[in-house]
């Protein structure tokens, strides 16, 4: 097919929902959440403000779908949905939205904003106005098999490194084990030590699993564009993947948004429930840790908190498993001031951090987390997904704060009962 | 048409009116969004949904209080307006001769108070339509409109108990007909929240309640 | 009163009173009640008397159409004399086919004379109202209503509707009104119209807007035509039962405890609120008492089309619609054009998904 | 039951309106004192209930004189303390009052018999003798 203007509009028609219906028809402009979104409240310019960002979907609703609204447009009360109306909607849905949902929290309808940003994406996508960098990544992704465009082999040549620092065997391509374990590629390209740590900890605690060479990518720009069916690819390979090797549990790593696609679009993205159950990283090892297979030795004393990835935390509904596992390895955790579902955004997820001319934007909001952070002084801040440990990185480094970020699972990796010592 | 004949006409045929196309109107924006339909999930929930959507509709109402100088004038308008309409002795009269229901009426100085207090925390909702950016922003002319009629029976009834403006017969009559006003207008505008949002917060609510998030 | 007596129109007032044996102190002490009554000065009590008992007694004419003849009982209805009784020695009656003891040809030619003899000066007093439909509804001696006020009414000095029928059509104009009654404000339009509504109206209320008419003229009258002086205020406002209206202790019913300790009669009915008459000031029956007083909310009868205000017995606030009749039609036309509407809506989303072509690697610059 | 039975009764304590008629009282006889105008005030037209009429009749006081007109129904004309003052109540047929008044004059208006009846008294007693 060829992307266009009537295929975006087309999409339009086709994902509105009764949901979606229902939220138009609450929203009362009262702007309530404007408070809720770090873009409207860091730039204090109303044209960030949450609702206002889906005026053409509003428009297409209304004309389409209402009685009053098809009565307008009959006597010419509506003005029609232009190209140029879609262009000037990138800027609102991609570049300065990073689906972070917050906005979703905060209205006293309940109109779940991001919704409709995803379907929001979904038509400018039909319409060919995707970011150019998140178009890149969906082709890499497919084509070489993960995100970052590194293929197979340098992942293979890490696990190797891996295998001879801890002297644990990794497997990849085992059939019949517990878990299919993926790989964020930012995760991997930044913190490589990842692989290392899961091996450790599953060693311990009695856990046979694998890596696959067919799918080891969980990360998924066809989600954050909004294509379906590019993310479905994605999603099939990976349940072709955990089909083949007969693996009844898949896990997701630290990286928010692959366990939305994973666990909670995947299966409506490729039409069929799942053969097998998905869970966060954090999710297993808070599991491990109930079942008393996660042993640790000694706690981390820092001053430290934690930051809620809105796609894990907030929108995936994975809360309580980070407290537990902190509460395990430190003695010092300061919770936010805003947190859980209810949590200030990084500024950095949704496929923001990918395009470069949103880095000013980025740095500018940045300063809500700082603040958050601030308030708190805390040594580090700990997270449980890649991309907004990057973006929390980069901020503070832009903001000479000398505070440590880490992902959790290393934290927890760090205090891991060593064989000897047992 | 003397003011009696205004007030016979609001009491009778214009109230009709306005149930008609009120009760019409709104079953048909309910049947608009209901048709759309709502995809199938497919992902393992952790929860039906069903629960949450319910508690939703309720917890939604508990205000934010994060926010809590932007939104006091719309809570306070909100719980005014529910105690005017539902508690004034000859409003649940009303309410009592349609549906055979009576709840009991507070004293006139009660509602007299929430009436003022309304209006005040209505004022205020419109000057902020002009201060606050996000606000501004958001507004088009219908939610002035939505505003005036909703405002109108505020004032009107103010008026009328308090025996001001030309004639309480006239105002009476005023008042009675701005509320049908309100009502015809219900479904035309955004005031169809007063209903729909048990919608908008029931498929909220259940689609965050199956991936087990306490919103 | 008689046709010899009406003809007595030389003497002035005075001496007539004088050789009634009504001492002119009654007749101040009338006066004085009088502007009393209407919230005249009391000082012009003494005025009044000296120009009543200058004048002639008045000419009038009194027209019954469609009517009960409530109107006559309440004002000829009270132990004589009253002090209220005694405007009838001010006029001469010269028509009034319930009263008089004429009959036929000579009652109509009485009231001919009177016309011609009083031409311009006399007053006309009506009480009913008059079929516009069809005029063979209502004739006094083969002539219609419609004819014989039109007739009598162009040579009045001034006219006053007596009772709701004649002040705004009344009773007969109640919904569906099949004789298509009007009231006399809607068929004359060129002659000074004072309305004294009410089913029936107070007798106070008659006697003194007769005075002041004779005396200083037309009264001050609202926009429904009313006498300031009687209309002005709402028997909700000069009830002594609103004190409980605004504590909101109410009467749920006529045997209740509510009832029995007086409380506000607004959920029994009563139309107090929007209905203007003197009723809680000047009572009836010589003062004893008025309907609220005797534990009846107000009907509202002095109110143009009171008849088709809805139920006496349901509270002013509630609507006078029978919603049980359409209400569900109403709901099923609703969910009738909901449910077209749906199917549109939903014709238009599986078009929308018949059009839908995916997007694909290629549309993102990868290969095929 | 009567309507007697009904407990709905007016206030029993005076409301102080007394003392606002006093004051209004005091201006018109100063008034009369000067220039000899005379007023009237109509007390059933001003807010009072029986209370504050008893508590106004105490203030007022009785004074020297007092005369009862037997017309269709009576009248009872009392001079009150302050001389000048005049307490009027008129009384309908039935004995209800129906005008109560407060005269300010030399002497009340009804007292004074009227020249037309003078007249006609003239000449029935002419007519007699």
């Amino acid at each position: 097919m060829s992307t266009s203007f009537e295929q975006g509009v087309n999409t339009l028609k086709r994902l509105i929902d009764a949901p979606i219906a229902s939220y138009f028809s609450s929203c009362t402009n009262c702007g309530i959440c404007s408070q809720a979104c770090v873009f409207a409240t860091e730039t204090e310019d109303p044209k960030y403000t949450p609702i206002r960002r889906l005026e053409p979907m509003r428009r297409v609703w209304e004309q389409e779908y209402t009685v009053v609204g098809k009565l307008k447009k009959l006597i010419g009360l509506s003005k029609k949905l232009t190209m140029q109306d879609f262009e000037d909607n990138v800027h609102l849905t991609f570049e300065s939205c990073t689906t972070c949902g917050r906005c979703s929290m905060m209205c006293p309808s309940g109109n779940d904003i991001v919704y409709m940003i995803r379907k929001m994406r979904e038509a400018l996508t039909a319409a060919g106005l995707a970011p150019k960098e998140l178009q890149g990544a969906a082709v890499r992704t497919i084509e070489k098999g993960s995100v970052m465009g590194f293929p197979m082999n340098t992942l293979e040549s890490m696990i190797e490194a891996a295998e001879e620092e801890t002297g644990i065997k990794i497997n990849v391509d085992e059939p019949n084990v517990d878990y299919l374990v993926l790989l964020s590629s930012a995760e991997v390209m930044q913190f490589n030590e990842i692989i290392g740590a899961l091996a450790q900890i599953f060693e311990q605690a009695g856990v046979t699993w694998t890596f696959s060479t067919k799918a080891h990518e969980a990360g998924n720009p066809g989600m954050h564009m909004g294509a379906s069916e590019i993310e479905a690819i994605m999603i099939n390979n990976i349940v072709e993947a955990a089909e083949e090797l007969n693996i009844k549990k898949v896990i997701s790593p630290e990286c928010g948004h692959a366990y939305m696609a994973i666990r909670w679009e995947g299966p409506n993205v490729i039409g069929r429930p799942y053969p097998f159950e998905v869970y966060h990283i954090i999710e297993v090892l808070d599991e491990l840790r109930e079942q008393g297979r996660l042993k640790t030795s000694g706690t981390e004393d820092a001053r430290l908190t934690f930051h809620d990835p809105c796609q894990a935390a907030r929108r995936g509904g994975v809360n309580q498993p980070q407290r537990n596992l902190l509460n395990m390895v430190t003695t010092n955790f300061i919770e936010m001031k805003h947190n859980r579902a209810c949590n200030w955004c990084c500024g950095g997820g949704g496929g923001v951090n990918t395009m470069e001319k949103t880095e000013p934007m980025r740095l500018k909001i940045f300063h809500r987390k700082r603040t958050q952070i601030e308030e708190l002084d805390v040594d580090t801040v700990v997270t449980m997904c890649a991309t907004c440990r990057n973006t929390l990185e980069e901020g503070m480094e832009e903001n000479n704060m000398d505070i440590e970020v880490l992902g959790l699972t290393e934290v927890v990796a760090n205090h891991l009962l060593k064989e000897k010592e047992s | 048409m003397n003011e009696v004949e205004l007030l016979n006409w609001a009491r009778g045929p214009g109230l009709a009116y306005a149930i008609i196309i009120m009760v019409a109107g709104l079953t048909l924006r309910v049947f608009e969004i209901v048709s759309l339909g709502r995809p199938k999930e497919l992902a393992k929930v952790r929860s039906s949904g069903t629960s949450d959507g319910l508690m939703m509709i309720a917890k939604r109402s508990i205000p934010e209080p994060r926010n809590w100088r932007y939104i006091t004038a719309s809570y306070i308008f909100h719980i005014g307006l529910l105690i005017v309409v539902f508690f004034f002795i000859p409003h649940t009269q009303f309410f009592r001769d349609l549906f055979g229901v009576f709840w009991g009426g507070w004293p006139n100085y009660i509602i007299d108070f929430f009436t003022v207090l309304s209006i005040a925390a209505m004022m205020y909702t419109l000057i902020q339509r002009r201060i606050d950016p996000a606000r501004r922003i958001l507004t088009k002319a219908s939610d002035y409109l939505a505003w005036v009629v909703t405002f109108l029976p505020f004032v009107t009834g103010y008026m009328a108990f308090h025996r001001l403006g030309p004639d309480y017969t006239l105002m009476l009559a005023l008042h009675i007909l701005s509320v049908e006003l309100l009502m015809v207008m219900l479904p035309m505008t955004k005031l169809t929240h007063a209903v729909t949002f048990v919608l908008s917060r029931y498929y909220t609510g259940s689609s965050m309640g199956r991936r087990g998030i306490k919103a | 009163m008689t046709p010899e007596e009406s003809s007595e129109t030389t003497e002035t007032l005075g001496t007539n009173l004088i050789g009634n044996g009504v001492s002119r102190r009654t007749f101040l002490k009338f006066c004085s009640t009088v502007a009393s009554a209407m919230a005249l000065p009391p000082t012009a009590a003494t005025a009044m008397a000296e120009t009543l008992s200058k004048a002639t007694r008045q000419s009038v004419i009194w027209l019954s159409f469609q009517e009960c003849t409530g109107c006559t009982e309440s004002i000829t209805r009270s132990h004589k004399p009253t002090l209220e009784s005694l405007i009838f020695d001010f006029v001469s009656l010269d028509y009034h086919h319930t009263l008089q003891a004429a009959s036929g040809d000579a009652a109509e030619h009485a009231r001919e004379e009177a016309q011609k003899a009083h031409k311009g000066k006399y007053i006309l007093i009506v009480d009913g109202s008059i079929p516009a439909e069809n005029n063979g509804y209502s004739t006094i001696a083969g002539i219609s209503n419609r004819q014989m006020l039109e007739d009598v009414a162009k040579d009045a000095m001034a006219i006053v509707s007596v009772g709701t029928c004649a002040a705004y059509g009344g009773l007969p104009k109640a919904d569906p009104n099949p004789t298509g009654a009007v009231a006399v404000s809607d068929i004359i339009k060129d002659k000074p119209i004072i309305n004294i509504p009410g089913c029936p109206p107070i007798p106070v209320v008659m006697t003194g807007v007769l005075a002041h008419v004779l005396t200083f003229g037309i009264p001050e009258l609202d926009k429904h035509g009313r006498p300031v002086a009687f209309f002005g205020e709402s028997i909700h406002d000069r009830c002594y039962r609103r004190p409980f209206y605004d504590k909101g202790l109410f009467a749920k019913g006529f045997d209740d405890e509510g009832a029995r300790k007086g409380w506000c009669l607004f959920e029994v009915g009563c139309k107090g609120p929007t209905t203007f008459n003197a009723c809680a000031t000047t009572r009836w029956n010589n003062g004893t008492s008025f309907p609220i007083q005797s534990g009846h909310g107000c009907i509202g009868c002095s109110e143009p089309d009171f008849w088709d205000a809805g139920s006496f017995y349901k509270a002013l606030s509630t609507g006078s619609i029978n919603p049980s009749e359409w209400a569900t039609d109403a709901l099923v036309a609703g969910a009738a054009i909901g449910v077209a509407s749906g199917l549109l809506n939903r014709a238009g989303k599986s078009k929308a998904q018949d059009k839908h072509d995916p997007v694909t690697l290629e549309d993102m610059g990868g290969k095929k | 039951m009567s309507l007697i039975d009904i407990p709905v009764k007016s206030l029993d304590k005076p409301t102080g309106m007394a003392n606002a008629v006093m004051n209004e009282l005091s201006d018109h006889l100063s008034r009369l004192a000067d220039s000899g105008e005379s007023h009237i005030v109509d007390l059933l037209s001003l807010p009072m209930t029986e209370a504050d009429i008893n508590e106004l009749a105490d203030m007022l006081g009785v004074g020297e004189v007092s005369a009862t007109i037997s017309g269709i129904g009576t009248s009872s004309i009392r001079e009150t303390a302050y001389r000048g003052i005049w307490w009027v109540t008129h009384y309908g047929d039935d004995e209800k009052v129906v005008s109560e008044l407060i005269e300010i004059t030399q002497v009340p208006q009804i007292l004074i018999t009227h020249m037309d009846e003078i007249r006609h008294s003239a000449q029935s007693m002419a007519a007699v003798n």
